[in-house]
């Protein structure tokens, strides 16, 4: 089809589209007047049930971890399609140095952004059932913060802190221990995912039983995907001149 | 005026649809996908909200508040993250396109048809 | 029994996991053994699993999060025996693509093994969610790992399939989330059988139908329908030969699987009254898929791109096995899904193997090459040959059921079915007579592009193992063979029937409620059923020499339809998303004026 | 509705046109950053602090990361054509 006649098609149908969308929506409940059963019955029984100060929490880790899960392998999945096609293909030889030169003006403030940087992402790793938070905003930080090396300070640095080994290590363990915590509740004699650990006092840093563990293991594995992907996606700019 | 947040989910996903089809650069083209997925953020939330309601964290605030729903935050979360792992691996392969064809018109790839 | 459930997607993930972190240090054949073990013994379990859901399903509450008061509040597996025979499929498959991969790739790290087995993980996770937003991170994931495999080419061609691929099943997904959050906003549920109960009580409304709409064809571009099936053929084309036979195998199924299920789950109470409406429109869908694919795979050269085809044909015979909306046809079509994706992944790991030893895919620069390879040519027949329904093999049992199953009115069913798989059996016979026999012209225009990359590039010959064959025979006799296991038929038919009496099985599902043994006895093959296998059979061997001896389809009279058919397949993704735009707005359309 | 949130929605919706209408791929991304954070804005009104804190991170880090060196590596190759 040529471009016109492809917007043609497009436009006609889309209009379809539209007025059946505008018609579905107009059997939603008005804005600001849900009254889901799904949400109120978790919003009863969640605090007293998983010691998560936070419902979104405990839905995430908890009551729906298993949607986490795959979640989880998405991500993971991703990087590995995107290491496979870049790493495929790469001139080998890596320039280091050139990458520093090109984001000069991030140096000055990257020198001092990346310690605050990581500290802040384990405190939302660690915070996640008690306040906004949790494994996935956490780990993105903690991850930004070594790419942050990686532009700021110095490519070598980085590479010598965050080898393509370690990152796939760190990748794995994160995933896999997401699994393996999930196979500890058939292991206790419970189901999948179900919580084998103490539950604790709701409000402490120690509560909510495998929340706190899943919550941490999707970090790890968050950030060793981030820094694998942006290694790959560096190498691939910083790919010597052929 | 209630019905507006859905609109706006519709109006997105249609708008990022016709960016879709009417593309001539890859890398347009992902992020065009991209804006029809937040269409779905949008929606899920505007489901979920509720008039007057607070974030469901019982952090400080008094038990038996109104909050709005926790499990649409939840499925927009996931939604969140399958967006930026997606757009990842849809870039690696427009810059692999680049690497192997010289361009990112997608109406010039068509080596594979019939 | 219960705690294996989880096994079956724990386990390859777990795997998958350990393989990132360590596989580095391990040596070659390392990687390979795992992988090929966690995929058997994959297997091993989804087959115990049917076995123990033959007469009821096992649902499997994650975290132990068990209903209260009817709401679901974590999320399940409902393990009925058809899902579990799905994720058999899907787990012997990979298997076999695995142990083929082991000596396909001359250098493979263990990144595939390690997408393979998350792409198997998400498989038997797709079939056998019983939440809907589950259903959706399954989905994603399904289509993450595919495009990256796809991606992973050993063809040097551009990405353009695994761009569509990604692309066409990215918004195919947000339209099946788009649909599972106006189904959240009326019910409160994501849970498919609570789902089901909360609209049952009310007369479908244009939320209700809409986002059916869009699930079912969210679903249907996974499974590759009639016009949501552009990508499918362009992915195929490009992607691995050992990635193409899981797709070609289990990936579309599920998509028809999911669709068959959402409905019956969730939505069969609220449209109970608009049966009629809702049959003519997926039959039609199905009829067109069934037709279009078979006359598109007859005109094709490429073989893998041809097997493509085949699927879209064959999954258009599954969705009207589905839209018939009986239980009989229902069961009908997981068996046309069972036998069919077996003998399809046979076909497509012997054309890898043809590719793997001469270097060419192509049937007619391919003329001859295969002579050496007469073993690998008999499996493709044999494929082909099961694929018509020749009584008793292959297919038969499960289109027998599901042309029992068409209700008055739809006594032209056979003949449609028939006309689809002597088209797509006739194709697959004409290439394996002109690959492996060397007859036929060695040119022709009608087939596929004229322009072939690498057209003058010298064919190879390569020896390899003989291992290289056996997952293909392994998968041809067992989609040959299920047919002749006469309870297999009944098992299905009567899973098919519990999953069509929804209420008692949501409550099943929802309260552990009393299971209902309904048995169904299959054996009521007409001799409609017998006539049409056999004309089919017949049909393709005879279509297959017509063409062959003419020397070129293109001397085929009533062809003059065929190039708009073949430009409608542009290969340029815009195309394809405008097409996909279209057909939901089809669909929602058909479906807002016979629904309501 | 709250105007905060009015506000939020019309920013969005112009956003998401305009992304869509920026056919230069650097420009794109440009206002891609601010689209992304007009959703955050959105996310924030909607009480939704989680989604919020993740897309933020999303959109001023990871996609503009990605998107850049996506940029910067398409457009190496053909300054060397």
């Amino acid at each position: 089809m040529s471009l016109r006649t492809r917007t043609g098609l497009f436009l006609a149908s889309g209009s379809v589209l539209a007025g059946l969308l505008g018609w579905a929506f107009a059997g939603l409940p008005a804005f600001g007047h849900y009254h889901g059963v799904y949400g109120r019955a978790l919003d009863r029984v969640s605090l007293g049930q998983t010691h998560a100060m936070s419902t979104i929490a405990s839905v995430t880790f908890d009551y729906r971890g298993f949607d986490t899960l795959g979640e989880e392998f998405i991500l993971f999945a991703s990087v590995l399609g995107v290491s496979l096609l870049l790493r495929e293909m790469r001139e080998r030889d890596v320039d280091a140095k050139r990458l520093t030169e090109r984001f000069e003006p991030i140096r000055a403030t990257g020198r001092i952004g990346v310690p605050v940087l990581f500290l802040l992402g384990l405190f939302v790793i660690a915070h996640g059932y008690l306040s906004p938070g949790g494994g996935f905003q956490g780990g993105v930080v903690v991850a930004a913060a070594i790419v942050l090396l990686a532009i700021a300070v110095d490519y070598r640095a980085y590479s010598g802190l965050a080898p393509k080994s370690a990152a796939d290590l760190v990748e794995g363990v994160g995933a896999g221990g997401y699994v393996a915590i999930g196979l500890g509740g058939l292991v206790a004699g419970a189901t999948f995912l179900e919580s084998f650990v103490s539950r604790g006092t709701i409000g402490e840093l120690a509560s909510s039983g495998t929340i706190a563990l899943l919550s941490w293991s999707a970090g790890i594995e968050v950030a060793g995907a981030t820094v694998v992907l942006a290694s790959e996606f560096f190498e691939e700019l910083l790919a010597r001149r052929r | 005026m209630s019905y507006l947040p859905y609109a706006l989910a519709a109006w997105l996903f249609l708008v990022g649809l016709y960016g879709v089809v009417t593309s001539r650069n890859l890398i347009h083209l992902v992020v065009c996908l991209a804006v029809v997925q937040s269409s779905t953020y949008v929606l899920l939330l505007a489901i979920g909200y509720v008039e007057g309601g607070t974030a469901p964290i019982f952090n400080g605030i008094p038990l038996g508040k109104k909050t709005v729903d926790p499990v649409v935050q939840a499925l927009t979360l996931t939604d969140v993250v399958v967006s930026v792992t997606t757009m990842a691996l849809l870039l690696a392969i427009a810059v692999e396109v680049h690497k192997r064809t010289g361009t990112l018109d997608p109406d010039e790839l068509r080596e594979v048809r019939g | 029994m219960h705690s294996l459930v989880p096994l079956v997607v724990a386990l390859p993930l777990l795997a998958s996991a350990v393989l990132v972190a360590l596989g580095r240090h391990v040596p070659r054949p390392g990687p390979d053994v795992v992988a090929i073990a966690t995929a058997a013994a994959t297997s091993v379990l989804c087959v115990l699993l049917a076995y123990a859901a033959r007469d009821h399903d096992l649902v499997y509450w994650f975290g132990g999060w068990r209903p209260a008061h009817g709401i679901a509040l974590g999320i399940d597996f409902d393990v009925d025996f058809a899902s579990a025979c799905v994720a058999a499929l899907a787990s012997v498959v990979a298997t076999a693509s695995l142990v083929f991969s082991w000596h396909y790739f001359d250098e493979v790290g263990v990144l595939f093994h390690a997408l393979v087995l998350v792409f198997l993980a998400a498989m038997t996770g797709f079939a056998l969610s019983g939440d809907l937003f589950n259903l959706f991170v399954f989905l994603e994931l399904m289509s993450v790992v595919a495009v990256a495999l796809t991606a992973y080419g050993d063809e040097p061609g551009p990405l353009q399939g695994a761009l569509s691929f990604a692309v066409l099943n990215g918004i195919g997904a947000f339209f099946v989330l788009t649909g599972i959050g106006l189904v959240y906003a009326r019910t409160g549920a994501l849970n498919l059988e609570q789902v089901g109960r909360a609209l049952e009580h009310r007369r479908p409304d244009g939320l209700v139908v809409v986002a059916f709409a869009l699930i079912v064809c969210g679903f249907l571009t996974k499974a590759g329908i009639v016009p949501f099936h552009f990508w499918l053929s362009d992915a195929y084309a490009v992607a691995p030969a050992p990635v193409c036979a899981i797709f070609a195998g289990v990936m579309s199924d599920l998509g028809l699987h999911a669709a068959g299920r959402v409905y019956w789950s969730g939505f069969a109470g609220a449209l109970a009254s608009h049966e009629a409406g809702l049959r003519a429109v997926l039959v039609a869908l199905g009829c067109a898929s069934a037709l279009l694919g078979g006359a598109m795979a007859f005109l094709q050269r490429d073989l893998k791109r041809m097997i493509a085809f085949v699927t879209v044909s064959q999954l258009g015979v599954g969705l009207v096995g589905i839209g018939l909306l009986k239980a009989v046809a229902l069961g009908g079509s997981t068996l046309v899904v069972l036998s069919g994706g077996l003998l399809r992944a046979a076909a497509l790991l012997a054309v890898g193997l043809v590719i793997s030893v001469t270097g060419v895919g192509d049937e007619l620069r391919g003329r001859g090459m295969g002579r050496r390879l007469p073993l690998t040519g008999i499996v493709v027949a044999l494929a082909a040959i099961g694929l018509t329904g020749l009584p008793p093999f292959g297919t038969h049992a499960g289109r027998a059921l599901v042309e029992s199953g068409a209700p008055g009115g739809y006594g032209w069913l056979p003949v449609v079915l028939t006309v689809a798989s002597i088209l797509t059996s006739a194709a697959l016979l004409r290439a394996a007579g002109r690959v492996f026999l060397g007859w036929g012209a060695s040119s022709d225009s009608i087939l596929g592009p004229q322009h072939v990359s690498a057209e003058d590039e010298e064919p190879r010959q390569r020896p390899r193992s003989p291992v290289l064959l056996v997952p293909a025979v392994v998968l041809l006799l067992l989609g040959l063979g299920l047919s002749l296991y006469p309870s297999v038929a009944d098992q299905t038919t009567s899973a098919a029937a519990r999953v069509v009496d929804h209420r008692a099985h949501a409550a099943e599902v929802l309260a552990g409620g009393p299971l209902t043994a309904t048995r169904v006895d299959s054996d009521t093959f007409g001799a409609t059923s017998l006539v049409s296998g056999i004309v089919s059979a017949v049909g393709a061997v005879a279509l297959a020499l017509l063409t062959l001896r003419l020397r070129r389809v293109s001397d085929l009279p009533g062809l003059l339809l065929v190039r708009p058919l073949k430009a409608l397949h542009s290969g340029v993704v815009g195309d394809y998303v405008a097409w996909l735009v279209f057909g939901v707005a089809l669909v929602g359309a058909l479906f807002a004026f016979l629904l309501r | 509705m709250i105007p905060l949130q009015a506000v939020a929605l019309a920013l969005v919706a112009l956003g998401g046109l305009a992304v869509v209408v920026a056919r230069d791929i650097v420009r794109q991304a440009l206002v891609n950053g601010f689209f992304g954070l007009s959703l955050v804005v959105l996310f924030l009104v909607f009480q939704a602090p989680d989604v919020a804190l993740s897309a933020i991170t999303v959109s001023s880090a990871a996609a503009p990361l990605v998107l850049t060196i996506a940029i910067l590596a398409v457009r190496r190759r053909e300054g060397r054509r």
